[in-house]
């Protein structure tokens, strides 16, 4: 990851289900599909997997924005892990928000296995979404040399 | 003590020359380390039974007893366990031969070899805690060494016999006159030959006399705690029975708190304890 | 120039000319909280002198709570070297004036002088300022101390009789600042010296006393006590006590990579936390609360006693405020040297 | 000694006497004047210690999940404890919580339920300020009375206050870099000394995530990422489960606002859920469910333009 705190070439965490986007993703590739080359992928068996210090610690470490992507509704290999994961994000990206991460930074979507297509748009709405903010790195800029010696 | 630049918290520069895979699980590695200013080589003087801190760039740093002999010039060795949860010994056995690796020390007090002089010996370990007797013993093998000590024995116990640390110089210390070395495992296999039983019964077996003898015994809480009677009862008294104890440790130094027995902290008042003096710490040690 | 007096009107211009001489920190009104900290002073930041103490203790400013002590990369380990600015502190409580003269044991003994609390404490003007009205959990008196008592390690006594401030040369770093701000200095007057003397004696009889004389040998002999079990019983295990201590120097090392380097950084950590102790192997010395509780009034009143002479309570009641179950050191102190 | 005390005092007493609790964990005085500090009392004689008044302001539901931890090694004589708690609402709320997460079983709690008229707060250290003021998760508590006492005390409650979370209205107005800079500055006052994990009844996780260090997930080192870090993983973790009771707020020595961002979990839980934690809401605490029709209007379509 860079140093720099520019968000011109942002630096994008996805967190792909195995069963469905990792495919659509992969579908993208086979396909030839171009999308930005932002996005740094991290393969998980579920979307509900997806533990919200996952998120938080990839904002922490640099990361400028990060997509979690699973399984449509009714989709899930198993049954109602993006049911579950659904809620807890509902929740997470709110309370991201309220304490002052941009609703851009965090975005969770669905995305099929036959759908490379909408995977590669995903993305670059992802990467346009996370470039439009005036600063980078949100987490990590703010604090990670500052001590506090008070 | 050796360490960078004289700052007590941060290592002297160590290339890791040489990894010995010592036991069947794997989990124990012997780690022959190499100074990088040879100044620091120079300089390192460390007395039996000391230890150093091992600093993993990235990961930390764990307290080691040295394994190897105060005379062995030029280099370090230090044999380490790997535990899954441990961050810092798990980072240190992914290392490689040539990684470069950060030392300080030596600390601690060691055991007391001048006082030691002229007394027969009796050196009983067990398990992985065998490292700094391994450095005692092969310390006293040193001919200019040996004689000025009486009788040594040595009792050392593993689980298994895979599990045995140094196998190579244990046969030698067997072949070898003037020690009397007895190797036991508390459960054989098909392709061992030697002594079956738990380190304080074949103490008791072997019962070697305590007349101008001082005890060295470094093992787990376990057979520490079941090694004092047997030697109690052969007479030794708790002032001539010595032992290492172990705790977490982070400055090495006597500062940062956590090591302390009572009012004595590990790393700068002990690793070694006589046994009169355990009795005296107010929490039980094993 | 060993005593020296300003009138509270001309406390402003010492202000700006300490602030010529260096970083000054002091206690400055918290514009989030309202309540009064240890920060920099500036022209926007005025001294405050009515206030009890700071919440965080001082040690803070000598051994913070983080601090980078080495960056490494390939290449190996650089020291971090710590800043050459001198500081000038004013108005730490005697209390704790006293708790880093007993931090000075600690990190600079002989053997192993700590060099990143030796360059701070080097570069530091400490200039303590009676307390006028102690807090309602301060027992300074019972440990040694006093509400006017210069404790180790301080460099200027300050007093303040009422419209004016004296100042008393302790050391001789303490006497060159006198000497250096003379021009707005003068000598006391024998009024402000009696009134100061009457406020001192008052001050030291002011507080709650407890008795202390023999508490080491009798908290010794209750260490196997189900005592500590019982009074651990509502300790929620929280380092709120140790981190507000001015005493308490508990650190841990710890290693973070950036990249292919990283740094080496010191932090606080607590003996009240299960981790502080807890064996890679999962095995811990101090497992149970009660133990842990038992190592912390320990420590300060029995094995600092054993290894540096002191007891390491200077009585600031911080941990007796802000303890959440109000579990009450003095309270324990006396339970455990019954 | 008012009626109240008295009444619950005596029922503590009968408990203990009868040998249906081995303790009971109430309030006592505390060793400053304004404070009342948990204890436990474990003989009838004891239950005089008892106090209640206005600053009885702990949750003492905190404590009870570390009593029900079964010994590391099986023991034969290990017998499940029996526990009284004299409770106010939110302590209520949050043993009710507890025993839908199944940390503690119902049957071994006896809840004494009392009258809560609100709690004090007086600011830590101060001498001279003797009032002490409502506690503000008093003024805005929506459930005062316990709902699951096994014994109630009779006696005067607060009226439940409207949910209304004007606050958390207000921060929500305020520009995404405003609650940003106020989020870092109220962070960045803290110390790392856990008081507000572990005065939390919910925080009964035998290895916090901010300690395990395989993998690390907060650096020890207090810098302010690592802190934010801490808490909004901390925080997040109460989400669909925070009573609202403020035990963080008090224990905090710092004086931290989390009010104001745990606030905004219990507000979304119950508009998005419809679950008020320990009051109302599914059987299991609402993110370990799910309904077909849960919402996803936050979720991005990229097709859509």
């Amino acid at each position: 990851m860079t140093k720099s705190n520019a968000t011109a070439e942002p630096t994008i965490v996805a967190f792909l289900c195995n069963w469905c986007s990792y495919a659509g993703a992969d579908l993208a590739g086979v396909s030839r599909l171009q999308y930005p080359a932002n996005v740094r992928v991290i393969r998980v068996p579920c979307s509900g997997r997806v533990d919200p210090l996952y998120i938080i610690k990839a904002l922490q470490e640099g990361a400028d924005g990060v997509l979690v992507a699973g399984c449509h509704p009714g989709d899930c290999h198993y049954i109602s892990g993006n049911l579950v994961a659904r809620r807890k994000f509902a929740m997470l990206r709110s309370f991201l928000e309220y304490a002052g991460i941009e609703p851009e930074r965090v975005q969770f979507s669905w995305v099929s296995a036959s759908e490379g297509g909408r995977f590669a748009s995903l993305i670059e709405k992802v990467v346009a979404d996370v470039k439009k903010l005036k600063t980078g790195k949100k987490m990590a800029g703010e604090s990670r040399s500052a001590s506090l010696a008070r | 003590m050796i360490a960078h630049g004289g700052n007590p918290y941060i290592g002297a520069p160590v290339r890791i020359e040489k990894v010995t895979v010592e036991n069947d699980e794997k989990d124990l590695k012997t780690f022959r380390l190499v100074f990088r200013e040879t100044a620091d080589a120079a300089a390192f003087n460390h007395r039996c039974g000391q230890f150093a801190m091992l600093s993993v760039p990235g990961s930390g740093e764990i307290p080691v007893g040295i394994a190897s002999s105060p005379l062995d010039k030029g280099y370090l060795e230090f044999t380490v366990k790997r535990y899954p949860t441990g961050v810092v010994t798990a980072a240190l056995h992914d290392l490689s031969e040539g990684a470069a690796i950060g030392v300080r020390g030596p600390l601690g007090n060691g055991f007391p070899m001048k006082e030691l002089e002229g007394k027969n010996l009796v050196i009983v370990g067990g398990g992985f805690a065998f490292t700094t007797l391994r450095a005692t013993v092969r310390y006293l093998l040193n001919d200019a060494i040996r004689r000025r000590y009486k009788n040594i024995t040595i009792l050392y116990g593993a689980r298994t016999p895979g599990e045995l640390l140094y196998k190579s110089e244990l046969a030698e210390w067997q072949r070898r006159g003037g020690i009397a070395t007895y190797i036991t495992v508390d459960k054989g296999d098909d392709s061992w030959g030697g002594r079956v039983g738990l380190v304080p019964l074949v103490l008791k077996d072997i019962a070697p006399s305590s007349e101008n003898a001082v005890s060295i015994v470094c093992g787990p809480p376990v057979m520490l705690k079941f090694t004092m009677l047997p030697l109690l009862e052969l007479g030794f008294t708790p002032e001539t029975i010595l032992t290492s104890l172990e705790r977490k440790m982070s400055c090495g130094i006597g500062k940062c708190g956590r090591c302390n027995i009572g009012g004595s902290y590990v790393c700068k008042d002990g690793p070694v304890y006589s046994y009169a003096r355990i009795r005296q710490l107010p929490e039980n040690c094993f | 120039m060993k005593q020296a007096a300003i009138d509270g009107k001309n406390l402003k211009k010492l202000a700006t000319a300490m602030l010529k001489q260096g970083r000054v920190r002091g206690p400055v009104r918290d514009a989030r909280t309202g309540s009064v900290a240890l920060g920099d002073l500036s022209p926007k930041n005025e001294l405050i002198l009515d206030y009890a103490n700071f919440t965080l203790p001082p040690k803070r400013e000598f051994f913070p709570q983080c601090e980078t002590i080495a960056t490494y990369d390939a290449d190996g380990f650089r020291p971090e070297a710590g800043s050459d600015k001198q500081i000038i502190f004013f108005g730490i409580r005697p209390c704790d004036v006293r708790s880093l003269g007993y931090l000075d044991k600690v990190f600079l003994d002989a053997n192993y002088a700590d060099p990143y609390y030796r360059k701070r404490r080097d570069h530091a003007l400490i200039i303590s300022l009676a307390c006028e009205k102690p807090g309602h959990a301060c027992f300074c008196t019972s440990v040694g101390g006093g509400p006017a008592v210069a404790g180790a390690g301080v460099d200027i006594m300050a007093f303040n009789p009422g419209d004016s401030l004296i100042f008393e040369a302790v050391s001789k770093k303490g006497e060159d600042f006198l000497k250096k701000n003379r021009a707005l200095l003068r000598a006391p007057t024998a009024a402000e010296i009696k009134k100061k003397k009457q406020r001192e004696e008052h001050l030291q009889n002011a507080l709650p006393e407890l008795r202390m004389d023999g508490v080491t040998d009798a908290i010794g002999k209750n260490f196997n006590s189900p005592l500590w079990d019982a009074i651990a019983e509502t300790c929620l295990g929280c380092g709120a006590c140790t981190y507000l201590c001015p005493t308490c120097h508990c650190f841990d090392l710890y290693d973070e990579k950036q990249g292919t380097g990283g740094r080496m950084l010191r932090v606080h950590d607590a003996c009240m936390f299960a981790s502080f102790t807890r064996e890679a192997s999962g095995h811990n010395p101090r497992g149970r609360r009660g133990e842990r509780m038992r190592q912390r009034v320990m420590h300060k009143f029995a094995y600092a006693k054993e290894n540096f002479g002191d007891i390491f309570c200077v009585g600031c009641g911080r941990c007796v405020v802000h303890c959440p179950s109000n579990i009450d050191i003095r309270e324990t102190v006396s339970r455990a040297a019954l | 000694m008012n009626n109240t005390e008295k009444k619950m005092q005596e029922a503590a007493a009968r408990l203990l006497t009868g040998g249906s609790v081995d303790c009971i964990i109430g309030f006592e005085n505390g060793s400053l004047p304004r404070t009342a500090r948990p204890c436990f009392v474990r003989n009838a004689k004891d239950a005089e210690r008892l106090v209640w008044n206005q600053w009885c302001v702990a949750n003492l539901a905190a404590f009870v999940p570390k009593l029900f931890e079964k010994p590391q090694k099986p023991r034969k004589d290990y017998k499940t404890p029996r526990v009284g708690i004299v409770a106010k609402g939110c302590d209520g709320r949050s043993i009710a919580g507890l025993v839908k997460e199944q940390q503690v079983p119902r049957a071994s709690i006896t809840i004494i339920g009392m009258p809560c008229n609100g709690m004090k707060t007086a600011p830590k250290g101060e001498k001279n300020n003797v009032a002490g003021e409502l506690a503000r998760t008093c003024i805005e508590c929506v459930s005062p009375a316990v709902m699951h006492a096994d014994i109630a005390i009779e006696g005067e409650s607060r009226k439940p206050a409207k949910a209304a979370y004007p606050r958390v209205r207000e921060f929500e107005k305020k520009s995404v870099a405003e609650r940003w800079r106020i989020f870092t500055e109220e962070i960045s006052r803290c110390i790392r000394c856990n008081a507000c994990r572990e005065a939390c009844p919910n925080c009964y996780c035998k290895v916090c995530f901010a300690d395990q260090r395989k993998p690390s997930w907060v650096s020890p080192a207090a810098q302010v990422s690592d802190t934010m870090a801490y808490h909004l993983g901390r925080m997040f973790h109460q989400a669909g489960r925070c009573v609202e009771c403020d035990a963080c707020v008090n224990a905090c020595p710092m004086g931290i606002d989390l009010r104001l961002f745990t606030q905004k979990l219990a507000s979304d839980a119950r508009e998005l859920f419809g679950c008020v934690p320990g009051v109302t809401g599914e059987d299991v605490p609402p993110l370990n469910a799910f309904k077909q029709d849960d919402s996803e209007s936050f979720m991005t379509d990229p097709e859509e333009r």
